[in-house]
């Protein structure tokens, strides 16, 4: 044997498997969280280098302090009309999970996913962009649909496959596909939508056109290929498009340190590419208005792609098949330090003194109500628990554009 | 001898492998401390450390690509792909690395990985959650397919692909984790502890892969069938009378051509059952098979009752299924001539 | 008129279109610049600008992914995967997202995307530059499946396959791509102005998708075919005496059954000829579908003549692709019985 | 409408596609390269945490000067015989792809790929790691193979898929495999490697083995997703495994800007995923040795996994189908600023006072005739251009552990 030879007496290695700090039975710890001051982070102008501002990776973008006054450069200074307009939005977002939930406990339906404690990510990006820029969103980005405005009602058909369902009763429950609203049909396959929000951004630069993208993805959803396709797309092609990670700590049962969280944070993944990396407050409504303001800007410019981590905590179940006691303290989300993101908004618009717990009452009600009104216009349209479903017709059609010869004779053979 | 679901028998040939052969670990999304979302691996990691059963980054491409590097080290890794219908990621490692790394190193090095992953409609789980890939592997030189129908064979079976030395894809029919299902989806479920079936040896035993079962003896017809398709041909023999020899085939590939000739010379007439999408599907092999071999035994043109060429849709699962109606109009038309 | 090679009219057919729709775009690997690995986007980017053929990282998925989105805006997106051994990344977003997205949007959200890719043995390139997978996309509902055997057919095919709304996986016989192939590799190679099927309008027509051609009249017995195999195929018919009709299908997904069923239903006896490895490849649907269609017309089984269910070996190029002595061994069996 | 308003008037999007400087005609540019002084670049602890490590990713570890002394913290300090023998490998190396490179001109095979101008990179791995450790190597590191001793006509067997070849016949040439010398069966399908070494350096630690693993990956590869997957086992997993890019600003005709290396370096791609990154003069025995050492003992000592980038420059065509003049000036490769490694080591060693032009030339004509004894007896096996290959029985086999009736039946309709 030539040269390399062989160094003896090693300690033998050993694999490790990262582990959640607790587990049913212990109690929550978040003492390892390091949680930056409000107004702390500084904020870059958007023609600097990513390099200059790398830091943000590691650092938590945040506006509102623990007094819920808004501080910093990060501020978005919004008047206040618009935030209570935004907390509206919030409380509509939960009362539609929680009517949605119970739908599907009662029967009327297969499936729920509700996005309780993530709402502010959603609706403040929905406000930080144009209502033309275009959505591809994971399927806890109902906030988006609520915040442009798309009828709960049509949601709901969605959600009943009954025979108003816009997309004909062929989706999971909550994958919605509306272009008319910019919200790009949800995939059951994860992470798929991230690389194709490029893609669309890309086709937006190439027609000289003024919409940029945005796309969402889970932390546990970032290992899949498609996460480094869209960073990697993004870079090169300099695309318009917002590429926001959505860490709410868990993906079904596993906790971020499996997608190697523990590691560093996933906003630091941008840093490779050359992408300005955020890791922004996802409780905190105003930060995360103020980040996705700043990365809309940036693409609007032709400076290219940004990448945002939403710092944020999944407060229930991944879906109505799940059950978190099983993986995790069941008090864990209530321990968790960066709070309720409707509680916040609540605060700070009472700090400002533009808000106060009737209000906040009333709206709340007033949030129940429209969700219980769209309820029963869409439940008298059918729900699939009782069976009632779009025409089986309809079961072979949009395959293609024109239904093929096999289809046709297989349509036949249904007799239909 | 105990009374397992096929969840249960799953899980206990995975304790066997785990106990017997310190090579062997598992590993997948959400398949370690809790166990899988259809609880497959429960208790393993408790039991064996959080080294030989733990959770996976949600990357089918990066689980296949370690199953195949852990392969060429030596270990008999058993990987869990949540869902057939996201095995996509994976694909090109199964395909181009798992399936010809033994042919490409002339023998040096393997791929002795199981995938386990669970397929099939049923349980309203929309266009991806219900998907039959099987036929995506079979045309792959250098896999073998495995589909259970039984606790019993289920656990056999799995053994038998955690044994083998070349890769195994392994679909479970998540529809009858529980209990077998006859397509009447209005008529309540009968677990397995009703059926002899789901008398499961605690130890470790082997079904062997590349042979075939009778799962019902006839003479009139021959189904061939695999996974859920097997319940729902055996009710159809039964509901139309039509005596139908239903050919459980338990391995795709390597197929046991032998079970399946002797049973359509007897016959002469033979209709094929899966939900995958017809076009392209396994049953056109078996088509293609049964016509080579058969030809001259033939009576009627071999049928074949599938899914459609459709995405799975959410709301039309029994629509799409090929439930008892539409297998035994199958068998109806092979009589027919 | 002009006399050209496939390659040339490949990229005629990009060229008309770039021309014509400022939807359209093309990029790959070394497509840009460069102008592909086997020239098919030669001089496109000088013509069009960097925008419009442009050069794209080494990542199948990304380059899928990012058509998909394109295709959502409105584009029409023609991507080229270098070899289609290496579709295999980009594998998931062919299959759970082009393949399904105008029927999971309910036709809101379309894919016009075409794929194009070389592929087939006959080069010596190994088991990375020889495979033949077009059966993994012919199973999957949405997709279109799309194979030229000249060049006058590659360009009104290519251009179809643009103009057409939903995802087209065209496959390019590479080893055609300058002059049939008779499968005999000892003879010279006649280069493509030599036939009439050279003779490309320089302008925009179109080839619809979904129509066979009859490559060759014949009355003894019916070859289906597609690519290079067209060619061996005829060659096989010429050399044998054996008065064989060749059937180029085309289009494989939809494919034209009325011509197949009405040459088979002519000659009585069938032939299925394919590069892919026999197990659920193509030849498996096809020889499916004629016993389904043409069982009381056919005198003898249906055969296949394909690739061997093994990797593409490197040294045994001759002995792994299907020539013509293959083809004429299948013939004469066809016509024993 | 709902809240988010349309906000207009923004200057058009434009697509960015990133161009090379210097195209066939034009003058090589290498003005833009910043190259950092050799001996600059900081030697942490191993154990130091990657964060503090960060600006390694960015900065180049050299330790060769201009005037071939070796400088700085990394100095490996590598005796005057290590260096020799490893300079002769280098030159076999060479020496090498010359003779196949001609080979396949003389149609003895059907390809070949040369490695020139990057030979210090598994030369100098093959030196740092231990023999036993495992090797998933792209196709670029016959070096590997070389400086451990396998044989070259084995080499030349599988090149020439004669009846020698140790896999058959049933690989393009260059594809080796060799699980005695520690190197996996390279694949045609690119990427693949860098996760599955991942897996075998998982498994190692599983077994509570002592060896580690390395892969490789050229800079246009790490696009695909398999790159991605390897970082983020390998930093969940903490496996022992070292994962080196090979930049060498090339893919087949596709210049590093297309796989991103212009909106940062290959390196910084590890610093998202927590790895240790470190950007290595590939060009530079020793910085390469002394990186690559450095992994090895962090990946020994359970710390885990580094990523390397070795920044070197392709200076030949792709592969002998490939005709590097078409997409970039001719004399481009003479232009790059690193030079050539084995001039490099050679004046390093005149330097040392330990080498001189005689000892060269010497050195230089022994490589040839090593080679061409071995290729005198690889050709009398048999070449492909001659048909002389292995029994065409064994086509059949291989491809399940026991040969399945179905692959039985087509072996004897081939009559073998
Ligand atoms: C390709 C793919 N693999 C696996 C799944 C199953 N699955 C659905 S959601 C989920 C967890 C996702 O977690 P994360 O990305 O963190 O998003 P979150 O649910 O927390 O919003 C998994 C594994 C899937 N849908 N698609
Ligand atoms: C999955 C896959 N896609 C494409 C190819 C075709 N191909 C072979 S080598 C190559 C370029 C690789 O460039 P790089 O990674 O920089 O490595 P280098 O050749 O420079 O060493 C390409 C595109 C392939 N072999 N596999
Ligand atoms: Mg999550
Ligand atoms: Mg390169």
């Amino acid at each position: 044997m030539s040269s390399p030879e062989l160094k003896k007496n090693r300690p033998s290695l050993s694999l490790r498997i990262p582990q959640p700090k607790s587990r049913p039975g212990d109690t929550p710890d978040f003492s390892n969280l390091i949680i930056p001051d409000a107004g702390a982070a500084p904020r870059p102008d958007i023609a600097a280098h990513p390099r200059e501002m790398m830091n943000l990776a590691w650092s938590l973008i945040r506006v509102l302090d623990s007094k819920g006054r808004a501080v910093g450069p990060w501020d978005p200074r919004l008047n206040p009309e618009t935030l209570r307009r935004a907390l509206n939005h919030m409380l509509l977002v939960r009362a539609f999970d929680d009517r949605m939930y119970r739908a599907q406990r009662q029967g009327k339906t297969s499936f729920y996913m509700k996005c309780t404690g993530e709402e502010a990510i959603a609706v403040a990006q929905a406000y930080a962009l144009d209502r033309n820029d275009m959505c591809f969103p994971s399927y806890r980005q109902q906030g988006l649909l609520i915040a442009r405005g798309y009828p709960l009602v049509d949601m709901m058909n969605q959600i009943y496959s009954n025979a108003q369902d816009p997309v004909k009763g062929r989706q999971l429950p909550i994958m919605y596909s509306t272009k008319e609203y910019g919200f790009f049909s949800i995939s059951g396959n994860l992470g798929t939508q991230f690389p194709q929000a490029v893609g669309w951004a890309m086709a937006s630069a190439y027609k000289g056109d003024d919409r940029i993208a945005a796309g969402w993805i889970g932390d546990g959803t970032t290992a899949e290929g498609d996460f480094h396709y869209a960073c990697n797309f993004a870079s090169v092609y300099r695309a318009p498009v917002i590429l926001n990670v959505v860490n709410n700590q868990w993906a079904i049962s596993s906790f971020q340190g499996i997608a190697g969280g523990e590691e560093s944070t996933f906003a630091a993944r941008g840093i490779g590419y050359g992408l300005p990396s955020l890791r922004v407050d996802g409780n905190d409504f105003l930060a995360v208005y103020a980040a996705t303001a700043w990365a809309a800007e940036r693409a609007r410019a032709n400076l290219g792609a940004t990448l945002i981590e939403l710092y944020s905590y999944r407060a229930e179940g991944h879906s109505t098949s799940d059950d978190p006691a099983r993986y995790r303290p069941a008090d864990e989300p209530r321990c968790w330090p960066l709070g309720d993101p409707i509680e916040r908004m609540k605060q700070h618009l009472m700090a400002l003194g533009e808000w106060d717990e009737a209000r906040h009452e009333a709206a709340q009600k007033e949030a129940v109500e429209q969700v219980r009104a769209a309820n029963a216009e869409a439940t008298a349209n059918g729900t699939l628990g009782e069976g009632k479903i779009p025409s089986v017709k309809t079961m072979f059609e949009d395959v293609y554009k024109d239904v093929p010869w096999h289809l046709r004779r297989q349509r036949q053979q249904m007799g239909v | 001898m105990a009374t397992m679901t096929m969840i249960q028998a799953l899980n206990s040939a995975l304790d066997v492998m785990l106990a017997r052969d310190e090579n062997v670990l598992t590993f997948g999304e959400d398949a370690g401390y809790f166990g899988g979302v259809f609880r497959v691996t429960d208790g393993l990691q408790k039991k064996y450390g959080p080294t030989r059963c733990f959770d996976s980054p949600i990357s089918e491409g990066g689980i296949m690509a370690t199953a195949v590097g852990m392969g060429a080290y030596g270990l008999r890794p058993v990987v869990e792909i949540q869902f057939a219908d996201y095995i996509y990621p994976g694909y090109d490692q199964i395909v181009s690395e798992a399936a010809k790394i033994r042919y490409r190193s002339a023998g040096e090095f393997t791929a002795p990985i199981t995938v386990r992953t669970p397929y099939g409609g049923g349980i309203f789980g929309g266009q991806t959650h219900s998907q039959s890939p099987e036929s995506l592997f079979t045309h792959i030189a250098g896999l073998k397919t495995v589909i259970p129908s039984t606790p019993y064979d289920a656990k056999g079976l799995l053994i038998s692909a955690i044994e083998d030395d070349d890769p195994v894809i392994f679909f479970e029919p998540k529809r009858i984790y529980n209990g077998p299902f006859s397509g009447h989806h209005d008529q309540p479920v009968q677990p397995w502890s009703k059926f002899a079936e789901a008398d499961v040896p605690e130890g470790h035993y082997t079904v062997p892969l590349g042979k075939a079962a009778i799962a019902r003896e006839g003479n009139d017809v021959t189904v061939l069938a695999y996974g859920t398709m097997v319940h729902v041909s055996k009710a159809a023999a039964e509901e139309s009378g039509i005596d139908a020899e239903v050919i459980d085939l338990r391995t795709l590939v390597p197929l046991d051509i032998e079970t399946i000739v002797a049973s359509v010379e007897k016959t002469g007439r033979c209709v094929i059952v899966h939900e995958a999408p017809r076009t392209s599907g396994f049953g056109a092999e078996l088509a293609a098979l049964v016509q080579e071999h058969c030809f001259f035994h033939l009576e009627a043109p071999i049928g074949r009752v599938t899914g459609w060429d459709t995405p799975y849709p959410h709301a039309f699962e029994w629509h799409y299924f090929p439930g008892p109606a539409r297998v035994i109009e199958g068998l109806r038309k092979a009589m027919e001539r």
